[in-house]
């Protein structure tokens, strides 16, 4: 009997499983259903591993999940996500040997609330005579002689109903690293946070310590950022919703 | 040694159906009886395959629908805007009100010792707990985005944000659940021992597993009775509250807004009366046939029919009384726009919506006040019909005509509903009925056990026997 | 070590008799088995009372806490005034709290009644007979060997249609 | 370029040039960039939980110095969808044209722009328009290459000249100010082409003929201010007659001074907005407005003019008694304005009456001024013209046709034939940049640019230039007409010399040199003067044979539609979805009708009926209005469309299929009040796509009014101050919770604790602001400029075209498929109730009504109903006082719209924001002009008015990036802006630095609904009637 009460129960769930699958399958406008999942590593490819012994740092476990876009979800999209990109672009290369800023070619993240891609004109600026040779900024060369732009595989993504203005939080003092990790340090850039709502909320009610926040790029807090508060934000919805 | 010859099961039937004091069922003899005439309901007719299937075609049309307005949009269905709830909410009422019949026979009656209920109740309450699945799923139904329903759900989430606990469809939500899960176990509890007997008729090795399963291991000793008994009462003295509950909250769905014609206070008890009188109809809907059919007039007499007659026809003044009370409540209050809804609802836009509701729920009824009648299955079965009809139209004409006459003279409107709202609700009746009719031919439509409480046990020759007393 | 003997009746005073003479005379513990329930067997047997009304009771007290914490709770994690009303508003709580106490003390019961009635129980125990769903009451006595004559007796006496005894 | 005047005018506002990624490049690049940036573009704003797909991050391949990415920037320039030459700021995002603001330093907008203006943008983006040059190839039009394109057009050139047939060509120009017709004209000449015809067929000829005559300009400024009686003589002027914004502006800006305001009076036999808008109305039979005015002047001036008051009255159908006291309130009331307008064989003669009238009158100089007057109609030739070239043409004399803008196949009436005329000319080049009724008949297209796409310059008043420049890179393959007749004059030596690189070039050295050209960009503004076009050749014109000879028992009373003006505007889907200021149809034409005239005819509303004339016959459904002559039938222009696009075709029907050839002898207009016609019942009937639910207002006091008498006595309040069952309450004016936490229930509770971010206090300061609204009724004439001015911000579909129904077994398909269900989404929309007490079908003939006009949004309730309904916080309360709708928290329960007594709520029927779905509202390249800023909503979830929450975001960033304060009037929301009537005002109300809390304080305002204690945050400021002086003295 506790045998067919079992079966029972079985049944009783892969049913709701059923109906689950069936209405996430109607879920957002149907082009998601149909989003580039086969390309994205569900499973952490080597690149990714590299990237984290790079950086020391893990990215957030499954605690972190969300449906939207936290952990790896079934779009292939979430933390640790990291596509292959047209042009090796090594970010340690300029950021640590070079000292480069990261507003330098980011020049917007300032003052609009897109941070901006470099142009490609800006990237000829210094490669018309650096570094010429090598096969990645030939690539970069060739695409500068056709006058076309560099297709960028996005990483970090917002959903579309999000409004996330960059300059806020750059001018607040909230350092690059905080959201997108050391990027300084990715051979190949990944999705450092879970970027889902509750990891914003959790900053913007907690509030942001600068400390933290210095420690997250890789520096030691001077006597200033310790001694500084934790920065609130608001938990309005219509701030970021509309 | 008996005085009496044990009854054969042929001239059982044939024997007059009256009331003999203290005797309810006179046609019953004894216990063997009881087990031989229902277990002989369980046997599958050509008859109930027909029906069976029609059900299922029925349903597949409401889901192939349902289908095609997700894919779509809520478009495809007849909204009129402001017009933006119609057929689906009132469906959802519509069965809502459905289930309180059953709560009220099952429970409300057992707690007020009301002996007509034992050969009925286990009817009304299976059609109880149908009805209440299927007016759960309109709710979800009528939602843009399907898909999110469960965001009405309190459930931890990654976004930290909860239900709006103060708007009323999340109480709807709450007391919904309760009520389907409640009257589930209530059903399922009074099952028990019957399972338990079918499983002790039972030849076919398989089904045998499966209704021991059922049964959970029950065999009628003494101390599993004590216990019954005692969480029976308790669970009929919670569903009596909560059939009285859910209907209020049901209600505050329209009259927590400020829609003309739905910001009532009167609201919650003319919903629940209204509920029980749709319920009523839809019993006899449901039991005159079973009675027919199943050859049941010795268990569902004529007694029985009555009793719930004057049920029906108490009810159905009550919510009559709503009715007229609402009009007058609109010309003593002298809100402009309240009198200007009335007045449309009755000889405006919508008459002809108000004009059946009050036929069919005020004026057909009242030929209950004759006996005849009350005796009368096949004239009660047909006022069911009234009924039910008449119910459906009365929560059309609460809802549409409301939406459709509101504050804003720019925005007033009709409705139409589409092909879409129409299988939709035919689907609804379909997932009702099959559900329905597997569940008469594979339990026992009325309580054995309870039927054996109330028939006299056999004593020895001489003495009387100790029951009744 | 499992020993009794079992009297299927076809009469209800004669089953009733038998109990209290068995009772009488202590011959063992004595189970009924009744295709409905009658009190004369509860006369016969005086059993305590059902100890389910207290399930009922702590299911429902916790249900209405739950109810009315877990919405003034969840209004107060993430304050948002809605229609200018107060954040979490006491009044319209009390449908959670009603709701919740129904439902859990409903179920609690519902676990008391199968935790005392020893259901679900997994296999029959020696003694049953399918009669007893149907038309027939039974008295099924546990004693030990020695005294099982003496409840055989005593069944027969009382006009036990069928005494058989059980290991 | 753009580097050396970054500092000049106003901030971010400059020059795209050099702003667009390889531009040095052909076309095909640029169109891929931004097709890549659109598609992103749009995609970055659809709503829905899993639809966010890995996209491209597609960078700049030459940054443009003055542009950052995610921030908008201004370019001023002009508009070109009407002669009037408004100034325009377009806003770009990332290099795409978003939203047409009015440039607030123009002197004929001053910031305002109408409907049209608006719509612009969709001309530019229209998925119909000609992807490049066109060449007819065995019957058909085949794609064709820009070279191949000129070089056929200058062989064709050659072959004319040299076989003399050049001086019969003719070259349609639709009329537009500046100097391009002045520069086509010179280049004609230099290929032996006689000058061009600068056509309109929405132009007032008759009027523009008389101002010549009388004043020697061809449009005086209309001073309403200075008035205090204005009298309209059947001219239309806020419904696109003349310069709609300006007139507008004056309009409002008189009517605002209140009991000092002007009383106005309209004489003509269909009650037009501006009827609407008039005091009264002398409904005066078609084409008897002349001896109304005859026998005015004889009344004044004791002339004889031939005419009585008595006998013109008798003509006109009207009382002798209305027409005796408009004469004595003539004498009295001065200086008064007369305007003449109407499209009769005598227009012409008309107005010269009523200037007359004004000259005697003593208005001349005072409230009409000459010297101050506009230049938009200067050079405008006669219709006449275009119809005797048509004659030309069908008499095969013309060997070469030219038609640029203009779509004179549509414009003009049956008789004329143009297209079988025009068929008839052997070589026929087409510069339009859209498929319509006259370019598909040609045999070479050469797609102009959209006028946001190129240069030019307009000089709207004289010795001011405004400048017109491409906002942005070519959507298509197309070419600026200016610079294809430049490449052809260099394919030939003879006349390469005379012309520079570009029309850009040619434009600057006129204007003294690029440097001068790019000092002014930033304004779009600078001193100079438009080079002068040829005068129009007078025609001989044909009459019709007078109105009152044509048979038939009913007048036909055509008149231009005031949104879709000659038709040009119906491909534009936000025009034809929005309803007409005063039918209040979208999608279709109605023959309007009286009610008493239907009932007669035993015609329903709805029914379809058929109109027929000496020239032809046209079916349509009926539409009942009571503000038209029993013996007059009203049928709207614009519609009807055999080409032109997807929302254009197959929509409506053309009334120029009724009208016969019958020209102002004076002026050679074309008149459309020239004949009469027979109706009767057709067959069939069809739902009227209309937003109307009930034009009454069944005493709910939702637009009030007040008499000019009352509020000089104080008596501001109204019956609806006080409302039955209960106690009367005493109203204050001003906005009843002036910060957010006011309304907030405990929160509003000085003694409780906690507020969270609803305190004051809160270091987030959100609740110190309450964002409120006030609307002028007294300024608000019904035009409708904002509604849609909040499609173009908001992102918000239109959902009336045939395919957005349903799928399959679709319901009550066809125009308007989801209006006719109530479904249509305009966030604001403007209200249009008639004070009668019954409905519309059984109403006899009076000319003595009233209609409140108001615009109704989302009220941001402090006390929201909608709010504590929504079962997912997808509605709340914000703290500075917006009632915020969380489109991606709605699961669309659709409850929060039940229970808004306003009806301002819209609902995602369909996915109209759903690229791959045939409701689809944005096809592309539609979709490029989708404001980043705001999300697209899916289908399902539901939307409203947000107060532009994200116009007030942008400038609370933008005051924090420059760490400051937001100042006060720092930026208003969409429909403020665009209001030509100025009755719109967006503020703080918390703060009485923002001009909002002064008008909140006005004696006249009120909440709609006061009585369900909503709190809302917009208030409305009671329209003021001026009744006659006599009646005044009654009330």
């Amino acid at each position: 009997m506790t045998g067919s009460r079992k079966w029972l129960a079985i049944g009783g769930i892969a049913a709701i499983a059923i109906v689950a699958s069936l209405m996430s399958a109607f879920a957002g406008p149907p082009q998601a259903a149909s989003a580039p999942a086969a390309s994205q590593p569900a499973k952490e490819t080597a690149t990714q591993l590299a990237n984290r012994e790079a950086t020391g740092k893990a990215p957030p476990g499954p605690w972190a999940y969300s449906g939207a876009s936290g952990y790896t979800n079934y779009l292939g999209q979430g933390t640790g996500r990291s596509p292959v990109q047209p042009i090796a672009f090594p970010h340690p290369v300029h950021v640590n040997t070079l000292k480069m800023n990261c507003v330098f070619c980011h020049f917007a993240a300032g003052q609009s609330p897109d941070p901006g891609m470099p142009a490609v004109g800006t990237c000829m600026g210094c490669h018309q005579l650096v570094a010429v040779d090598r096969p990645e900024v030939k690539k970069l060369a060739d695409y500068h002689t056709r006058k076309l732009p560099v297709p960028w595989v996005r990483v970090h993504k917002l959903p579309e109903y999000v409004r996330f203005p960059h300059m806020r939080h750059i001018n607040a003092g909230v350092t690059c690293q905080s959201c997108h990790g050391q990027v300084n340090n990715m051979p190949q850039v990944f999705q450092y946070a879970s970027l889902n709502m509750g990891w914003c909320v959790s900053c913007h009610v907690n509030g942001y310590s600068p400390a933290e926040g210095l420690r997250a790029a890789g520096y030691e807090p001077d006597s200033a950022a310790l001694a500084a508060p934790r920065k609130k934000a608001t938990y309005d919805c219509s701030h970021c919703h509309y | 040694m008996a005085t009496l010859a044990p009854p054969s099961p042929h001239d059982a039937p044939h024997r007059p159906n009256i009331a003999a004091a203290g005797q309810p069922l006179p046609a019953i003899r004894d216990y063997e009886q009881v087990d031989r005439e229902i277990l002989a309901t369980l046997r599958p007719t050509k008859g109930w395959f027909a029906l069976l299937l029609v059900a299922v075609a029925c349903l597949g049309l409401g889901i192939a629908a349902w289908m095609y307005q997700i894919q779509q949009g809520l478009g495809v269905a007849g909204y009129n805007p402001p017009v933006m709830w119609g057929v689906y909410i009132i469906t959802f009422v519509f069965w809502i009100g459905i289930g309180h019949a059953g709560t009220l026979i099952s429970a409300i009656l057992f707690l007020f010792r009301a002996g007509f209920r034992t050969t009925i109740y286990r009817c009304a309450e299976a059609m109880t707990v149908f009805a209440v699945m299927t007016a759960g799923l309109f709710p979800i139904l009528h939602l843009g985005r399907p898909w999110k329903f469960f965001w009405l759900v309190p459930y931890p989430n990654w976004r930290f944000i909860w239900p709006q606990f103060k708007s009323p469809l999340v109480w709807d939500v709450f007391a919904i659940s309760t009520y389907l899960t409640i009257s589930a176990t209530f059903l399922f509890i009074g099952l028990i021992p019957d399972i338990a007997t079918l499983r002790d008729r039972e030849r076919n090795p398989v089904k045998k597993r499966i209704l021991s399963a059922l049964s959970f291991g029950w065999r009628n000793s003494e101390r599993e009775w004590r216990h019954f008994a005692r969480a029976y009462l308790f669970l009929a003295a919670f569903s009596t509250p909560l059939v009285l509950s859910v209907h209020s909250v049901v209600s505050f769905d329209f009259a927590m807004s400020l829609v003309p014609g739905w910001h009532t206070t009167i609201f919650a008890p003319y919903f629940v009366a209204g509920a029980i009188f749709s319920g009523m109809g839809m019993v006899f809907t449901i039991i005159i046939p079973i009675r027919k059919f199943f050859r049941l007039e010795h268990y569902v007499t004529l007694n029985v029919m009555d009793a719930g007659a004057k049920l029906t026809l108490f009810t159905s003044l009550v919510v009559g009384c709503a009715y007229l009370v609402e009009f007058f409540i609109a010309w003593y209050g002298a809100v402009p726009v309240e009198q200007d809804y009335f007045w449309n609802r009755l000889f405006g836009q919508w008459w002809w919506a108000a004009w059946i509701m009050l036929t069919c729920n005020m004026i057909l009824p009242l030929s209950l006040f004759s006996q005849r009648l009350r005796r009368n299955p096949a004239w009660l079965w047909i006022l069911s019909l009234f009924i039910n009809l008449g119910m459906w139209f009365e929560r059309f004409v609460i809802i549409v005509p409301g939406l459709s006459h509101e504050y804003e003279p720019w925005q007033w409107s009709g409705y139409i509903p589409t092909w879409v709202d129409y299988s939709i609700l035919l689907g609804s009746f379909g997932w009702f009925f099959m559900w329905f009719l597997l569940f008469i031919k594979n339990l026992p439509v009325v309580a054995i056990t309870e039927v054996k409480e109330i028939v006299p046990p056999k004593v020895r020759a001489g003495h009387r026997h100790g029951g009744g007393h | 070590m499992m020993q009794g003997m079992l009297g299927a009746f076809r009469e209800i005073d004669a089953a009733v008799a038998a109990i209290e003479d068995l009772k009488e005379r202590k011959v063992g513990a004595i189970t009924v088995f009744t295709p409905a329930p009658r009190h004369e067997f509860e006369h016969a047997l005086k059993p305590p009372r059902s100890p389910v009304r207290r399930y009922t009771l702590i299911g429902a007290l916790s249900g209405a806490v739950f109810g009315y914490w877990i919405a003034i709770w969840a209004s107060e994690s993430w304050p948002l005034v809605v229609g200018g009303k107060a954040v979490s508003t006491w009044v319209p709580y009390t449908i959670f709290s009603f709701e919740l106490m129904v439902l859990i003390g409903g179920l609690s019961t519902v676990a008391g009644f199968f935790i005392h009635a020893r259901i679900p129980r997994v296999t029959m125990t020696v003694g049953y007979d399918p009669r007893f769903s149907a038309g027939h009451y039974g008295v099924w006595v546990q004693c030990a060997p020695e005294k099982l004559r003496d409840a055989e007796a005593i069944l027969r006496r009382y006009g036990a249609e069928e005494v058989r005894g059980a290991e | 370029m753009s580097a050396d005047q970054a500092g000049i005018g106003p901030p971010r506002v400059g020059t795209p040039e050099g702003q667009s990624p390889g531009r040095a490049e052909g076309t095909v690049q640029r169109r891929e960039f931004l097709k890549v940036l659109g598609v992103t573009g749009a995609a970055t704003t659809l709503v829905g939980c899993y639809s966010e797909s890995i996209e491209k991050l597609i960078p700049y391949v030459v940054s443009p110095d003055n542009t950052v990415p995610g921030v908008s920037n201004y370019y001023a320039t002009t508009c070109r969808e009407c002669p009037a030459g408004c100034g325009l700021l377009v806003e770009t995002r990332d290099g795409r044209a978003i939203k047409a603001e009015g440039n607030p330093d123009h002197p004929v907008n001053r910031g305002a722009l109408c409907a049209r203006g608006q719509a612009g943008v969709q001309g530019l983006y229209n998925p119909d328009r000609y992807r490049g040059p066109m060449l007819r190839e065995g019957g058909t039009l085949v794609p064709t290459t820009w070279d191949r394109a000129i070089q056929t057009l200058s062989t064709k050139l050659a072959e004319a000249r040299n076989s003399g047939a050049a001086a019969g060509a003719v070259f349609i120009n639709q009329h537009e100010q500046g100097s391009f017709p002045a520069f086509l004209d010179q280049w004609l000449a230099s290929q032996g082409l006689p000058p061009h015809l600068s056509y309109d067929a929405e132009a007032p000829l008759g009027a523009i003929a008389a101002n010549r005559a009388q004043y020697g300009v061809a449009w005086p400024k209309l001073d309403f201010q200075a008035a205090k009686l204005v009298v309209s003589f059947a001219a239309d002027y806020l419904d696109g007659w003349g310069l709609t914004v300006p007139q507008q502006l004056a309009f409002a800006e008189a009517r605002a001074r209140l009991e000092g305001a002007p009383r106005v009076v309209y004489i003509g036999a269909r009650r037009s907005l501006t009827g609407l808008n008039s005091d009264a109305w002398i409904p005066a039979r078609p084409g008897t407005v002349k001896s109304v005015a005859d026998a005015l002047l004889g009344a004044i001036t004791g002339r004889a003019t031939g005419v009585t008051l008595a006998q013109a009255a008798d003509q006109a159908g009207v009382s002798a008694a209305a027409l005796e006291s408009l004469a004595a309130e003539l004498r009295s009331a001065r200086p008064s304005l007369l305007i003449a307008g109407g499209a009769s064989e005598r227009a012409a003669d008309m107005a010269l009456t009523v200037a007359e009238l004004n000259r005697v009158l003593g208005n001349v100089g005072v409230t009409v001024k000459p010297f101050e007057g506009f230049l938009a109609y200067e050079g405008v030739a006669s219709q006449a013209a275009v119809r005797a070239a048509a004659e030309q043409m069908a008499a095969g004399r013309v060997a070469l046709a030219f038609v640029r803008g203009a779509n004179p196949a549509h414009t003009t009436p049956a008789p004329v034939k143009f297209a079988e005329a025009f068929q008839k000319v052997p070589f026929k080049v087409s510069f339009s940049s859209y498929p319509d009724e006259t370019s598909s008949l040609c045999d070479l297209v050469l797609p102009d640019h959209h006028g946001l796409e190129s240069w030019g310059d307009a000089e709207p008043v004289r010795g001011t230039l405004g400048l017109q420049q491409p906002v942005m890179d070519p959507v298509f393959n197309t070419r600026a007409t200016a610079d294809v007749l430049i490449a052809v004059a260099k394919a030939n030596a003879a006349t390469a010399f005379r012309y520079p690189a570009d029309y850009r070039a040619w434009i600057a050295s006129r204007i003294g040199g690029n440097a001068a050209l790019a000092a002014a960009l930033p304004t779009g503004l600078m001193r100079g003067a438009a080079l002068a076009a040829w005068a129009p050749r007078p025609v001989a014109a044909k009459s019709g044979g007078g109105l009152a000879a044509s048979a038939g028992e009913y007048f036909l009373y055509a008149y231009h539609s005031p949104a879709l003006g000659d038709g040009r505007g119906a491909n534009k889907p936000w025009l034809q979805e929005l309803p007409d200021p005063v039918t209040k149809i979208a999608w279709q034409t109605v023959i309007e009708l009286h009610p008493e005239t239907a009932k007669k005819l035993g015609i329903a509303e709805g029914d379809h009926a058929t109109i027929e004339t000496g020239q032809g016959s046209l079916t349509a459904p009926v539409y009942l209005y009571i503000g038209l002559r029993p013996d007059t039938i009203a049928l709207a222009t614009g519609r009807g469309h055999t080409a032109y696009g997807r929302y254009a075709e197959g929509c409506g029907a053309n009334v120029m299929a009724l009208l016969p050839v019958a020209e102002d002898a004076r002026s050679g207009a074309q008149a459309l009040v020239s004949t009469k016609a027979t109706i009767r019942k057709a067959v069939g009937r069809s739902l009227l796509v209309t937003t109307e639910g009930s034009g009454r207002q069944h005493g709910r006091g939702i637009a009030r009014a007040l008499t000019a008498e009352q509020l000089a006595q104080g008596e501001t309040h109204d019956e609806h101050e006080t409302f039955r069952g209960q106690a009367k309450t005493e109203f204050l004016p001003g906005l009843r919770s002036p910060v957010a936490n006011d309304a907030q229930g405990d929160l509003g509770d000085p003694t409780s604790k906690d507020k969270g971010q609803y305190d004051p206090a809160h270091w987030s300061g959100a609740a110190k602001r309450r964002w409120a609204m006030t609307i002028d009724l007294a300024r608000c004439t019904g035009c409708s400029a904002c509604v849609t001015a909040c499609y173009a911000e908001n992102n918000i579909p239109t959902v009336g075209a045939s395919w957005q129904g349903p799928q399959f077994l679709p319901d009550r398909t066809g125009l308007g498929s989801n209006i006719t269900r109530g479904r249509e989404m305009a966030w604001m929309r403007l209200e249009r109730y008639f004070e009668i007490d019954r409905e519309p079908k059984d109403v006899e003939f009076d000319p003595d009504f009233e209609t409140r006009l108001i615009p109704m949004l989302c009220q941001h309730c402090g006390n929201a109903p909608c709010e504590p309904v929504c079962p997912v916080y997808a509605t709340y309360h914000s703290p500075d006082g917006l009632n915020v709708q969380v489109y991606n928290r709605c699961v669309g329960t659709r409850y929060c719209s039940n229970n808004c007594p306003y009806k301002v709520r819209y609902f995602n029927w369909f996915g109209y924001g759903e690229p791959n779905r045939q409701q689809y509202a944005f096809p592309e390249p539609l979709h490029w002009q989708l404001n980043p800023d705001v999300t697209v909503r899916a289908k399902g979830v539901m939307e409203k008015c947000t107060f532009c929450v994200q116009r007030i975001r942008e400038a609370q960033n933008r005051a924090k990036l420059e760490n400051r304060e937001l100042q006060p009037d720092e930026f208003t929301t969409a429909c403020a802006q665009a209001c030509p009537s100025r009755a719109i005002v967006f503020g703080d109300a918390a703060d009485e630095k923002w001009s909002v809390t002064r008008r909140i304080e006005d004696a006249r305002a009120y909440h709609v609904f006061e009585e369900l204690n909503t709190y809302t945050a917009v208030v409305y400021l009671k329209k003021v009637n001026h009744p006659p002086r006599a009646a005044a003295a009654k009330a």
